[in-house]
Order: structure tokens, then C-alpha cells, then sequence
């Protein structure tokens, strides 16, 4: 698969695991795709952290809004019923479980749902904005990446080597090849890829993953 | 997402033994059709958050004087001489909060804290139970989050997303009760269309909002 | 001299400790009429904390807003310039110091500042309110009070015996006969009424006064 | 009370070694003439709290491209690469706040809180050298009140009293930031006259702000 193929498979994959009228953050990068594949009936309302519900598609060139931008500061819109508020109240929404799903990205998540992705000691040290929040506050926890790193080592581990961004708070894994879900006993294998193989997955996987008698496709 | 019900069916929502937050200041900013219409059900045993318990014939106050009410976590229960009557026969369990504690603990509910550190009631009464944390030298009560089943509020206007905006002095506790409840019920004076409150200007957004009731229609 | 007149005389008395552009904090009863006497030009404003600033006069007859009342449920007006906001926030502009000055009422006051108004275990147990944040936030705390009981009983005691509202928080004391400030060393008699002697204003105080050289004179 | 200056005297309110709040998300809510007329003095080792270090060429990330600061409490570095180079090689002491932690912190110091207790953060990195409060089994940092010297604020409209209203994500850390610092200065792109902004639609009202710098005069 192309990497923008693959990039719109996640993003269509999780937009499905959202119910109606639910409050979705999405973080940035990858994560800001799934807006796209969201259905309109569901009524999801999307909530950015740096102050407002109701995130909207970016607007035409030459219409951006300056005061309007995502938590990456890209320009969007707000759509019709939006709400703005200051930074204690957006994390308010957020730490209080008011937002019912958070997607994010991981340089290293685990069996444990343990979620590494905001720093890389000695050479990546950004700060975890909003990150830490979103993942111990969000009721679930999403994440989207790719399955490997670009030299090919896995991402999906027994145990996180970096910092974490939360303990334990990690939900769902969708990758280009699988969705896993975390429970108590480990990464449990749902869906794999058209293209792959249960074997290639676990090959490609550091965690050992339990796998059902049943798995579904991944499309 | 707000649904729109009536007030009847939103006083359905109120079980017994429920833990109910309502706004209001002495009564004003309080949704009296929803009150009126829990008056009309058998629900009891209610412990209810609120800033005090209004007049016996107004706000929270009723439903004192009706019997509704187990315990009342109040900063104030002064102007309604049925609180007195009940609390002093054992009716009515009454928790004094200094008001300011009482909007934090509400407001951390919502937020996620695990409590406040506040200075107020250090050397009085208000500090007797309560765990007492310091901090650079100074004593500070810890002030743990209050949460509820239900939240019965009142806003001015209301879209059919839930977004409220609200009147005056009639805010009060209304805007931190509806981070803080499971199910949270918003009476409206005036029910719009969404898009009709600009988002600059929403108070409550939406998103803490389960179901409006439509004052106009009761 | 009548009551009245003697509510007045604290009232004003009291008025003018303001300092311009003061954030002010009136309680319910006396302390209300301090209001008609602040000086326009002072351009004080009155914080209300049932969720406003910009208190103004009361409305006329049959012009009362059932929305806006102050603390004591009393109908008002807000002045051009005043500002709503919920209870979390007017509390936090009281416990955060933003309010300069409260004037409060009292059943009992003491030479160490402490203050009990709020209850008589027993008999009347209607509740702290607001007045235990007031006491405690303002930066500066006023009494406003009778010198005595109804009875003849000194107010103004060695040591409080009711429930405390706050530990070691007021300020100023005015009555009718005498204006005494709260030092670390005790009560400073600063003025007495015209028509009264240090020695009548120390026989109806159970605390003991600490009288300076020049003492002014209250009105 | 709000009282109008011009941005070269609001700059010059600021001094060497003072804490500075400033608001702005990626720079959008920043006030930019102000930080236009800090860049004309020769204020240095200021210490500034804020969610990020904006752009090399926007907002607080041009404070840190002309040496003005000499520490930063904020939750994110990433969009400034000379955030990043100063503080490997020791010029600028960056301390990283989780951005829902630092809000609180900012809010309890406005609002007289000893401290909030935030589950941000536990089991991370965040955690260390902070105070761990149980409470019902679970675990809690003690996120402490920051206050600041100065808050440099950017807000759509201003009255004469101070009273403010924000626009859109412009609104981000300002009106938290406008609680917690001893001297508050906003830039507004619209100053109006007194009771031209409607009391329900203040979102800082005017008590915490002590001056104001039009920014259509700079």
C-alpha cells in the first residue's frame, strides 16, 4: 500500500469506533484524517484543546480566520452550535471524562496500554502539551500509527523504553496491518489487514498478542 | 447533545435516593417548571447540592418544604424556616459548605480534580473532619470533588445542541453544576436554533448538556 | 441618638476608608448602607457574590429584575461596566484577593481580629454563606456593628466564644461610640463618637483597648 | 480599572527578572505590539509562563529569538527551534508543565487555591519531585499555584473598565492568566466606551485588569 492509503485506512478504520453524539478530540498529524471519514448522522462533535467544540473543515485559501486555528495551529472553522472557552475549561472537558474519545498518535505504546509519544531523551524533547491530559482523561483512548518505525523496528511493545505520556490508559491500537484492543491480559488481536497474515503481525510485533479464534478484516 | 424533553419526563429522570445538584441563588436561577413537575411525582429520600434552600415557596425550597429531600449539602439554610424545623426534628440531614468550597468541590467534580487546597474555614468549625494539607508554611483544608446523578438547571437561552447562555445574577451555580452530573437537564426560558448563540458568547457548552426542557412549553 | 441615625454614622464612617477604584464586598444589613455613602468620584466598584460587579441602587418600584438581586436576594440594579459570571468564578475573586475591602456585621469580635457571625450553636444555625470566603479573602475586613447587644452586652470581647467565621482576619471595627483597629498588640482605640468618652467605650468593651495620644473624632 | 497606555509604557512596566504571564496558543491570543515594544528595551532574564513557545517570528517565540528570557514554564517547546537550541545549551531553562496542569496552576493562583490535585501525570515523568495525595486509593500530583509579576494579555474588545471579551481560540490562556498576576496589561483590537459590552457577555471582568493598550493605536 502507498503511505497515503495507508495513512486513510486508519483514519476510516477509527472513525467507525465512534458512537453517536460523542465528543471526539483529535490529536495531530495522522489522528487529524479522521475527521474525514466521520459520518454526518453520528453528530460527533469534535473538541480541540487550545478552546473550542465544534471543529469544522479547514477553510477555502484565502478564508482562513486567524483566531481560528486546531491545536496545531493549522486554520479550521467552526461549524454552526460551536462553543468557545478559555484553556482551564477545555482541560476541564477533558481530565473531568467529558471527552468520550481521543485519537493519537505513538512513537511507542505496550501491552500494558502504556502510551509513549511526546519526548525522545537527548533528541526530541518537545513537551507534551495537552498529550498527558488527553490520554489519562479521554473515557478511550485510540491510538493511530503505523505499525513499525521507517527502519522497520516494531513500535507495538511488551513494555515502552521512552517516557510515557500516561500509564495504563491506552484503549485501542489501529495500524496499517491490525487493530488490537488492550485488555487486562494483553494486546488481544481484532482485526488484520487484507494483506497480511496473523503471522506477519506478530512478526512485526514486540508484545505477544493474543489471538481469538475469530478475526475480523481490517477496511 | 441536547434533547429536547418535557418537564415531566426530565422529573422522571430524578429516582429515589438520587444525589440532584440544582442552581440558584436564593432561589433565583432555578427551573421551577422541573420543580414544579417533581412535585407532582412520589420521588424522595433526594440528597440535594445547592447553594442554600431559597424560600418555602420558591426554588429548591419546595421540595423542603414536600418532603423530597434526605440531606442537603448547602452553604445556607437561613431564609427557609422548614429547613430549620427539619433539620432540628432529624428529617433533614444539613451539611454546611462555605460557598466558596462548595463552587470548588462542584467545579473539581467536573473537572477531574481530586480535590481543592483552600485557606477558607482554617481556625473555625469548617476545618473539623477534613484533612489539613500545608504548604509554604500555610494550612489549607483539603476540599474533595462533588459529583451527582442529576443536575437541575436554569439558563436563559439554550440551542438545540445544549449550548446555554444565562441572565444576571440568575448564573450562579448553573454553569459549574452542568460540568458535574451524569445526566444533566437545562431549563430554558427560550429554546433557538443552533447557530443562533455565537460560540464567543455560550457559557455551558453543548457537550455538558443531556436534555433541555423548554420553559415556554413547561 | 436614634437607630438609624446610628447606622448611618457607621455607614458613612466606614465609606470613607475606601481608596479609589476599591473592589468592594458589602454584607447583608448595615453593611448594605454603606453604598449611599461612597463618594461618586471614587470610582469604587461593588462586587456582589452571588455572581457580579457594577451593584448599583436599588431599581423602583415595580422596575425589578427577578434576575438580578443582590446577596440577600434583594432586587438591584447593575451599573454600565459591570460584569456577571458564575459562582466558582466570584469566589475566586474573593479567596484570590481581588476584593479590597468587605464590611460584614457581627454578633462577636475580638482583639485578635477574630470574627464569629455566622451561628449560636443551638439556637440559630442558618449557615456561613459567603462569609467565611469574605472574612478570610478580602484584603481588607470591616465590621460594621452595634457596640453592644440589645441587652447591654459588650460585642467587642478578649475572646470570641461563638463559632468562629474566621481566625484572626479583621481589620476595623466602627459602631456607633468608636472606631478600633486590630494590631498585633491588640485593639487601637482610633476615634470615639461626639458624645461619648474613652472611658464609657472601654465599660461597654470586654476587651481592653490600647488608647494612644491623639484620639479622632467619629462622624 | 482599566486605564489606557500606550504599548511602549506597558512594555516598560516589565523588568529585568520579573515572571511574566503571557497568553497565546501557537501564538494566536498574543499580545503582539506589546511584545513589539518589549523588543525596543533592554529587558532580559525574564522568566515567562506560557502554553508554548510559538513561532521564531510570532508571539513569546520572538522573546526567546531576541534573549529576553532566562527560564519558561510552558507544556510545549516543539514549534521553536531556538526554544529548543537555547535550552541545550543552557541559555534558557525550559520546565515542561502538562498544558491542563499549568491552566490549573494558573487558575489556583488566581483564584487563592493552595493547590489543586490533578491525576495528570501520575506514572510519567511528571510526577517527580511532585507530592502525591491519595485519596479514596487513588493517586494525585499537587499541582501548586503559579502568580506572576506581570500578565501580558490579548483580547478582542476592552472597555474603559476593563472588561473583556475574547474571540474565537484567541481566547486560550488569557482570562485565566488575567486572575493571576499582580499587574495585568491587555492589548485589545477595539477599545469601546463603558456599558458597550453586555455585563452576561464578559468573559474577564474589568477588576483584574489595570491597564489597557489599544491596539489599533499601539
Amino acid at each position: 500500500m502507498e503511505k497515503v492509503d495507508k495513512r486513510n485506512l486508519i483514519a476510516r478504520r477509527i472513525a467507525g469506533e465512534f458512537k453517536e453524539n460523542d465528543v471526539v478530540n483529535l490529536g495531530i498529524g495522522l489522528p487529524t484524517l479522521v475527521a474525514n471519514y466521520i459520518e454526518e448522522g453520528k453528530n460527533i462533535i469534535l473538541h480541540s484543546e487550545n478552546g473550542f467544540t465544534g471543529v469544522g473543515m479547514p477553510p477555502a485559501s484565502g478564508e482562513e480566520d486567524p483566531d481560528i486555528t486546531n491545536a496545531g495551529g493549522q486554520p479550521v472553522t467552526i461549524v454552526p452550535g460551536g462553543a468557545c472557552f478559555d484553556s482551564a475549561m477545555s482541560f476541564a472537558i477533558i481530565r473531568g471524562g467529558h471527552v468520550d474519545a481521543t485519537v493519537l498518535g505513538a512513537l511507542e505504546v505496550d501491552a500494558e496500554g502504556n502510551l509513549a509519544n511526546w519526548m525522545i531523551p537527548g533528541k526530541l524533547v518537545p513537551g507534551m502539551g495537552g498529550a498527558m491530559d488527553l490520554v489519562s482523561g479521554a473515557k478511550k483512548v485510540i491510538i493511530a500509527t503505523d505499525h513499525c518505525t521507517k527502519a522497520g523496528a516494531p513500535k507495538i511493545l511488551k513494555r515502552c523504553q521512552l517516557p510515557l505520556t500516561a500509564a495504563k490508559e491506552v484503549d485501542l491500537i489501529v495500524t496499517e496491518l491490525a487493530v488490537m484492543k488492550v485488555t487486562e491480559d494483553g494486546l488481544v488481536l481484532q482485526e488484520i489487514a487484507e494483506d497480511t497474515t496473523v503471522e506477519e503481525v506478530q512478526a512485526k510485533t514486540d508484545a505477544e498478542l493474543i489471538i481469538p479464534h475469530e478475526i475480523g478484516v481490517l477496511k | 447533545m441536547g434533547k429536547t424533553v418535557d418537564a415531566r419526563e426530565a422529573a422522571g429522570m430524578v429516582k429515589d435516593g438520587m444525589t440532584v445538584m440544582m442552581g440558584g441563588f436564593l432561589g433565583v436561577g432555578s427551573p421551577e417548571k422541573v420543580i414544579d413537575a417533581l412535585l407532582e411525582t412520589s420521588v424522595k429520600e433526594l440528597t440535594v447540592i445547592v447553594n442554600d434552600t431559597a424560600f418555602p415557596e420558591k426554588g429548591v425550597g419546595r421540595l423542603v418544604v414536600a418532603d423530597k429531600l434526605a440531606r442537603v449539602l448547602t452553604s445556607h439554610i437561613g431564609t427557609n424556616k422548614y429547613s430549620r424545623e427539619k433539620m432540628n426534628s432529624g428529617e433533614l440531614k444539613v451539611e454546611l459548605i462555605p460557598q466558596g468550597t462548595l463552587a470548588e468541590q462542584i467545579r473539581a467534580g467536573g473537572a477531574g480534580l481530586g480535590g481543592v487546597l483552600t485557606p477558607t474555614g482554617i481556625g473555625t468549625v469548617a476545618q473539623e473532619g477534613k484533612k489539613i494539607i500545608k504548604v509554604d508554611g500555610k494550612d489549607y483544608i483539603l476540599a474533595l470533588p462533588l459529583t451527582a446523578d442529576v443536575a437541575l438547571l436554569k439558563a436563559h437561552k439554550g440551542d438545540e445542541l445544549g449550548n446555554l447562555v444565562y441572565r444576571r445574577s440568575a448564573r450562579n451555580f448553573n454553569p459549574i453544576m452542568a460540568m458535574a452530573a451524569k445526566t444533566v437537564i437545562a431549563e430554558v426560558e427560550e429554546l433557538v436554533g443552533v447557530g443562533e448563540i455565537d460560540p464567543d458568547q455560550v457559557i455551558t457548552p453543548g457537550i455538558f448538556v443531556d436534555y433541555l426542557v423548554n420553559g415556554k412549553e413547561g
